[in-house]
């Protein structure tokens, strides 16, 4: 039944609120918040993943009123349908019509990319989850942008830790546009700085159906590790377990994605690499609160990726609203919110002065098989802590 | 009861067009029954409404005692009502072979000795075998458009301008054809030839402005000169 | 005889009217989501206006017209960020993008226009793949599939402005794009889409005037690219997808081909469709999976107007004529269609 | 040397995969001349039909027959509902087809659900054999085997009897078909029919081979499917597979020697193909 | 004098096939010539390989003593060369009157004028339908051109030739399909402009009486060669056409 939350978060007594308010210096109008996800399309799960997270967030964050130093706060969904031109489109409407205080999105990066400019032309705090592209925090920065998503540079120190290491020699894979590219570019520095070597980048069209040719040269390449970057529908997973690259003597290491492409990694089982979350993972009360309510609420469904990134945003928005005795003006805001840390599933996350990008923990993990799961799960290696994983400023 | 076929009253509109408006005529069996009429009189609408391209709005068209008005087209062409369009239909990108083949409903022993009469009364067609029909002269494609049609068992055959673009030696030859037919086919033919359809016709229908004006046998037509003077513009 | 076309037709004062309101509306209704829809709304009817000209006028279908929607949108966003947001790179870039649209439309028409139907619009898909590969890899300048922000002139940064700016753009490009189709050199644009060969032997260079069309065409959707590009102050490669290509194809068709008007309505029902759906299924639950309403749409509107919007209206407003047995009408309806 | 053996089974066995999806394409578009954009809706449905066919009975026979019924089914009423008014307009065609495409690609994620659904390859066809350095993927040998197959059958099916003619005819010239008797209404029909069926089978072999059922998968493949049909020559089957297997074997082999180019091997390839050879690599039309 | 229109040894091969075999045929100016021959034997090729529709295999095609060889189709009809198919081959969804606007839009040099309306050259629609009053067909003007009947389509396809105003007109069966009626009112409009004098006409039909009244000439076609060329007379009492064209009938 998420649906029914739609738009109403806000199920408490309104008319209790707007007294309560009147006593207030700063307005006691309800403080809205418009969150842009892609709600259809290729990456609708990522979008309701964001979108149960922020619900329950809220929820945790006031307690269950809802409300915030006497504020009420009222979300409006909006779906990008992942395309940039209907993401300003609706940014602008949740901004005008709706005049949200914050913004939050969104799922793919291109939509977040073009939202950007308007959170500074309408001087509002937009939080960027969980879009991942480095520019965002970096060359397309502004100030009013906070990032509650961890970026491809945190995953990919994520990913050095994991398996890099002096002299050992490692090939990548990665889908050949952005995403891939940024993400092993950004390994590379990480993982040479840990004294590894790149014997060979291996890029394959994302829209590739066959792997093979690209397996084949890093079979010859004979690396200790192939790190692959991948996101997307059909992945090499099988294919690298056909040509026996383990057997061969070559490691493989990945991020853990969601539960969904998780299914699909049964051929990598015992495979080292890093996550950003796994619900068995983080080991605090905001976590184990997230996955008890997440199952009551949600049919005994665990969150999954990007649940607890939602759930930070909601966080960062009530904190923030906290420090600032529930003024929500955007230049108000920035000053409070720069350095701010809070408390999060993921643990304690706090907003980096210099590109507002959160510094969180991420985890090194090992892929397993375990009994209660059907899906081959990561399991904890060691939990990285924001400093290990912290990428370079880039704007 | 000796009509192969009888329109009644016909009426056919083309999208928001009345062309047909009352059309009525019998076919006798056996018979090469004629259709005149100026340009645009309405003679290629009345043997498409016969054959259920332009279906009839109003009237009866019986075909063999039952009503085929509404029927569809390939269902008439199965009741044996075979059709020479007057822009031929040759599949352009089907060969010789091909266009026959498509058209021959069951290659019988009958049949296939009908092809082979056929393909020596048009010798050029089984010179041109294997080419394609889009390829063939004018003239060519008009006998493959008649091959096509007398090659299957047909009670009736609707020819529109057997004689068009045909050099006049192989117009003598399809008339010879016509009158083979016509022992064991009745004919329902359109044609501005009036030395080929006075020669081959038995009756005669006159269409104007998409109605009937006057049926006879042909031997009445040619006497009159006067209705030759004003519909045919001979005389 | 027929008359002679005149400024103050009936036809004419009903699209300053409409002009009009169009000019009013967002100012009256001080909103600016109706202002960006609306701007939106005018750059796809530039778009798509821009592929009747192919479709519609000379019966070319292409799957590649993104390209040149792609190319006007890098050229502005590469050249506003580059040289900075002023008016004047605004216009220069706009001139930029068309003269390599043109460029493109020339190079690749002049290899393939010469072939047939799904030919020619395989090959576009082809080539327009490839521009989306050189957009996706050449990162230094587009920065790939992320793509990047960049600042629009200081004029356009107040959204009112910018769309009458757009909506001009619009009038003026419908107003030439008409007297394009229906000059002499339009006319034989339709005598291509209806029997080339015969066009050819009339003496006509068929070829030639296939690629002017696929150049003029090129050029607006570049212009169109260029807008589209300012109106959201970002570009990413998306600007040069299929669905881009589509989205022309669709609003086109929907429309009417062969109509200029039709397509301007086309984009307007599938902007305001799409906008109205998706708003349903943010406030009803039941119309999560509102693209399939959206694609009954599309079946809709083809079962209903098989000839698109305009063309299917004219046609019902024929027959409606000659059914009141009005001898006039053909020659009515071929007026109002000139 | 064993490394061009395993580019060329590699390629081979991705080019017999999208000959697999041309197929149905082959009679819809090459052969009827029906710019189907819905294709990849059935393409989509035959493979979740058979997928989830093939887990609730564990059978993987069974789960192809689903798709094949499905094909069957879904061919039906697409032909019926969103074909039958626009044959012959390639304009409409586009528009319904692609409306209709819309509709399927939703309605898998109203029955099936939103997200993909892992697909494993039968145990008899997994794996692989190794004979020395050489790797060969047990269920690429069954795609080439089962592609061939196919081909042979379609191949047979349409050079005997004059099912191949009279849907030529008929696009050709509908009427003058009719007039000759055929009923070419139900011939388009069951052409159709077949196509769709194709399109569901092809999903359906698609399915262990990526590993993956998922709601967009449909338009990707579609969009490779009409590339194929084009190089290869409109309508003609053996058309298709030389130039699958071209496709397959040009991103096998450019994808290890060229791999900058590899994105965009099929577009070079086709417009390579259609500058010089604009009727296609086997076209019917010209003989 | 120089012919206007002459060939050597123009030849074309379908495949094996000689469609034109080696025809050597001149003709001289404001001449009215006209071709028979057996179906197939090769006339529309002929007009065909004049027109540059087709590319002779062998041979070439001279105007005014240049050689056509490397010339379109497009620029022989600009330089002079127009013609009339015998499968009618008109704009089927444009009016009666386009269809002839065109043909005049293109004797005139407006082509490429890209931003004035149409309607604005008044005189181009005057000549159209000038025209279309001579080939009969005025009441038919603003329908569209598929609506109308087979007859009514070669009226046009004669109407969209005279538009174009060539010097030398290739007339490939202008009546056939055309009703008795009718024939005589385009045999006047090809008189009519016979009697002009300024027009070169070659004209192929079956029909040997209006052959017969019109020609200065007549040449044979058969399998492709030249069987023979003279007047009418001559050609009538030609054993070898007789039997090879005319069969017994002779006509009418
Ligand atoms: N598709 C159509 N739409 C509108 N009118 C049409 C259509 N087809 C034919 N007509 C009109 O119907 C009338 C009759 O046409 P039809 O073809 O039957 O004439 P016809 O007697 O065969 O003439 P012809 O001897 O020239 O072939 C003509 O006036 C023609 O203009
Ligand atoms: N494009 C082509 N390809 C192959 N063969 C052709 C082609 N065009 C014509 N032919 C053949 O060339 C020969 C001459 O054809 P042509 O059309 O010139 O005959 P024609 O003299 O005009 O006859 P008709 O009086 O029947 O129109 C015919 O046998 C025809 O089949
Ligand atoms: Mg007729
Ligand atoms: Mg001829």
């Amino acid at each position: 039944n998420n649906d029914s939350n739609e738009s109403a978060s806000t199920s408490t007594d309104s008319s209790v609120q707007g007294e309560s308010g009147k006593e207030e210096v700063v307005s006691s109008d309800p403080i809205k918040v418009g969150v842009l996800a892609s709600l259809t399309g290729a990456l609708e799960s990522y979008g309701k993943q964001t979108k149960n997270g922020f619900e329950l967030g809220l929820e945790y964050a006031t307690e269950g009123t809802m409300e915030v130093e006497g504020r009420k706060i009222e979300v409006v969904w909006e779906d990008t349908e992942t395309k940039p031109e209907v993401a300003v489109q609706k940014a602008t409407k949740l901004l005008e019509d709706d005049a949200v205080d914050f913004l939050v999105g969104s799922s793919s990066s291109g939509d977040t990319l073009a939202v950007l400019p308007l959170a500074e032309e309408y001087e509002k705090i937009m939080i960027v989850e969980p879009a991942v592209a480095d520019s965002i925090t970096g060359s397309e920065f502004n100030p009013y942008i906070f990032r509650t998503a961890r970026n491809s540079s945190q995953d990919a120190y994520a990913a050095a830790a994991a398996i890099a290491g002096e002299g050992v020699k490692i090939a990548t894979f990665a889908p050949d546009y952005s995403f891939g590219l940024d993400g092993v570019s950004a390994f590379k520095t990480a993982a040479e700085k840990l004294g590894a070597e790149i014997v060979l980048e291996e890029y394959a069209d994302p829209a590739a159906t066959d792997f093979t040719s690209n397996l084949q040269k890093i079979i010859e390449a004979k690396p200790d590790f192939l790190f692959v970057v991948w996101a997307g529908a059909n992945s090499p997973w099988n294919q690298i377990a056909d040509l026996k690259l383990q057997e061969k003597g070559i490691k493989i290491s990945t991020g853990a994605p969601d539960i969904i492409a998780l299914q699909f990694m049964e051929p990598l089982i015992g495979m080292e690499g890093f996550t950003v979350y796994h619900h068995t993972l983080p080991n605090n009360d905001v976590n184990d609160w997230l996955v008890k309510e997440h199952k009551a609420r949600f049919n005994g469904e665990v969150p999954d990726l990007f649940t607890p990134g939602g759930f930070s945003a909601a966080v960062a928005i009530v904190e923030a609203l906290k420090k600032s005795g529930g003024d929500a003006d955007g230049n108000a805001l920035i000053p409070l919110m720069e350095g701010m840390s809070f408390e999060t599933p993921k643990g304690t996350m706090t907003f980096r002065k210099e590109d507002h990008q959160a510094l969180q923990p991420m985890y090194s993990i090992k892929l397993e098989k375990v009994a209660e799961f059907d899906y081959p799960i990561p399991v904890l290696i060691r939990e990285l802590s924001p400093e290990e994983t912290e990428p370079p400023i880039m704007n | 009861m000796n009509d192969i076929l009888k329109l009644g009253q016909v009426e056919t509109y083309i999208s928001q067009y009345h062309i047909l408006q009352g059309i009525s005529f019998e076919a006798k069996v056996g018979a090469v029954s004629v259709l005149l009429g100026r340009n645009g009189a309405g003679k290629t609408t009345t043997l498409r409404t016969i054959m259920g391209l332009t279906p009839a709005a109003k009237g009866s068209v019986v075909f063999d005692g039952k009503d085929i008005s509404k029927m569809a087209p390939y269902e008439i062409a199965n009741h044996g009502i075979g059709y020479v369009p007057e822009n031929q239909g040759i599949f352009a990108e089907l060969t010789v072979e091909e266009n026959m083949r498509v058209a021959i409903r069951k290659e019988t022993e009958s049949v296939m000795q009908k092809q082979d009469y056929i393909l020596e009364l048009f010798p050029d067609l089984k010179k041109f075998w294997k080419k394609h029909g889009g390829n063939l002269s004018g003239g060519q494609k008009q006998m493959l458009a008649m091959a096509r049609a007398f090659v299957n068992d047909s009670k009736l055959l609707l020819i529109d301008e057997p004689s068009k673009g045909l050099a006049p030696i192989v117009i003598e030859k399809v008339m010879e054809a016509i009158t083979e037919m016509k022992k064991h086919t009745s004919i329902l033919l359109v044609e501005q030839n009036f030395m080929m359809a006075s020669r081959i016709g038995d009756t005669y229908t006159l269409i104007d402005d998409g109605r009937t004006v006057q049926s006879g046998t042909m031997e009445m037509l040619i006497e009159d000169e006067q209705l030759k003077r004003k519909y045919l513009g001979i005389g | 005889m027929i008359k002679q076309p005149s400024i103050l037709s009936k036809t004419n004062l009903f699209y300053a009217l409409v002009v009009g309101v169009m000019i009013v509306l967002p100012i009256a209704m001080d909103s600016r989501t109706l202002t960006i829809l609306l701007t939106q709304f005018c750059i796809f009817a530039i778009l798509a206006m821009s592929y009747d000209i192919l479709l519609g006028y000379t019966g070319i279908i292409s799957f590649g017209h993104a390209m040149f929607f792609g190319v006007g949108a890098y050229s502005t966003a590469i050249m506003l960020s580059d040289f900075g947001p002023t008016l004047g790179s605004f216009m220069a870039s706009i001139v930029v993008g068309i003269v390599l649209s043109s460029l493109i439309s020339i190079v690749s028409g002049a290899l393939t226009l010469r072939l047939k139907n799904h030919f020619y619009a395989m090959f576009t898909l082809a080539i327009s793949g490839l521009f989306l590969v050189v957009a996706e890899k050449w990162r230094t300048v587009t920065k790939g599939n992320d793509g990047f922000t960049f600042r629009a002139p200081e004029f356009f940064r107040e959204r009112l402005y910018f769309y009458l700016f757009v909506l001009i753009c619009l009038v003026i490009v419908f107003i030439l794009l008409k007297r394009f189709v229906s000059s002499p050199f339009g006319k034989v644009l339709v005598a291509i889409r209806e029997n080339e060969q015969r066009t050819r032997s009339l003496g006509f260079k068929t070829l030639g005037y296939k690629i002017i069309a696929s150049v003029v065409a090129g050029a607006v959707a570049s212009l169109a690219g260029s807008l589209y590009a300012v109106s959201l102050r970002f570009v990413n490669t998306s600007v040069m997808t299929m669905d881009i290509t589509l989205d022309a194809l669709m609003m086109t068709i929907i429309g009417g081909v062969g109509t200029l008007i039709g397509p301007i309505i086309g984009a307007g029902v599938i902007e305001f469709a799409q906008h109205y759906l998706s708003g349903l299924a943010r406030d009803y639950p039941i119309f999560e999976r509102w693209i399939i309403f959206f694609g009954i749409l599309y079946i809709l509107a083809v079962i209903f107007f098989p000839r698109g919007i305009v063309g299917t209206v004219y046609m019902k407003y024929q027959e409606w004529r000659v059914k009141r047995g009005r001898k006039s009408a053909t020659l009515k309806f071929v007026e109002e269609k000139e | 040397m064993e490394l061009i053996i395993s580019l060329t089974i590699n390629g081979l066995a991705t080019g017999m995969l999208i000959f697999l999806l041309a197929a149905g394409l082959t009679l819809i578009f090459g052969l009827m001349d029906v710019l189907n954009f819905a294709h990849g809706g059935l393409f989509v449905w035959g493979a979740y039909t058979g997928v989830f066919a093939y887990a609730w009975s564990e059978s993987f026979v069974v789960g192809i027959i689903a798709a094949i019924l499905t094909g069957l089914v879904l061919g039906f009423v697409t032909e019926k509902l969103i074909i039958t008014p626009v044959y012959g307009n390639h304009v409409q065609q586009i528009l319904i087809t692609l409306g209709f495409m819309l509709v399927l690609q939703e309605m898998i994620k109203v029955v099936f659900g939103p997200n993909g659904v892992p697909v494993k390859v039968p145990p008899y066809l997994a794996g692989s054999w190794e004979i020395g350095e050489l790797t060969i993927i047990k269920y690429r040998v069954f795609i080439i085997v089962v592609g061939f197959a196919l081909f042979g059958i379609l191949q047979f099916i349409l050079k005997r009897t004059k099912v191949g003619l009279i849907v030529r005819a008929g696009v050709m010239n509908k009427e003058m078909t009719q007039a000759l008797g055929i009923n070419i209404k139900r011939v388009f029909l069951l052409v159709f029919m077949c196509g769709a069926a194709l399109a569901a089978l092809g999903g359906m072999l698609m399915a262990p081979y990526s590993g993956i059922v998922y709601a967009e998968m449909g338009m990707e493949y579609a969009i490779l499917g009409f590339i194929v049909v084009v190089i290869g020559g409109m309508g003609s089957f053996q058309g298709s597979l030389m130039a699958a297997i071209l496709v397959g074997l040009a991103g096998s082999f450019m994808a290890y020697y060229v791999p900058f180019l590899s994105v965009a091997v099929n577009m070079i390839l086709m417009a390579i193909v259609l500058i010089f050879r604009p009727q296609g690599l086997f076209s019917v039309a010209k003989g | 004098m120089e012919p206007i229109l002459k060939t050597t040894n123009l030849s074309i091969k379908f495949g094996e096939h000689k469609a034109v075999d080696g025809v050597n045929f001149e003709m001289p100016a404001k001449h009215f010539k006209s071709i028979i021959g057996p179906n197939g034997a090769g006339k529309t090729t002929f007009f065909n390989l004049i027109s540059g529709e087709l590319e002779p295999t062998e041979g070439d095609v001279f105007l005014k003593g240049a050689s056509l060889k490397k010339k379109s189709s497009v620029e022989r009809t600009r330089l002079g060369v127009g013609r009339s198919f015998q499968i009618t081959n008109v704009f089927p969804n444009l009016t009666v009157l386009e269809n002839v606007r065109l043909a005049v839009q293109s004797k005139r040099k407006v082509r490429f004028d890209m931003f004035r309306h149409f309607l604005q050259y008044k005189n181009i629609t005057a000549e159209a339908e000038q025209i279309l009053q001579q080939v009969l067909l005025t009441d038919k003007m603003h329908q569209v051109a598929n609506q109308l009947s087979h007859g009514e389509k070669r009226k046009l396809e004669i109407g969209m030739l005279l538009a174009l105003d060539t010097e030398i007109l290739l007339l490939d069966e202008p009546t056939a399909g055309m009703s008795l009626e009718e024939v005589p009112a385009i045999l006047e409009v090809i008189r009519s402009i016979k009697e002009r004098g300024d027009k070169t006409i070659l004209l192929i039909e079956h029909k040997m009486d209006m052959i017969i009244d019109l020609s200065d000439s007549i040449m044979v076609l058969f399998n492709g060669t030249l069987l023979a060329d003279g007047t009418p007379k001559e050609i009538m009492d030609n054993e070898t056409v007789q039997q090879a064209y005319l069969g017994g009938l002779a006509y009418e």
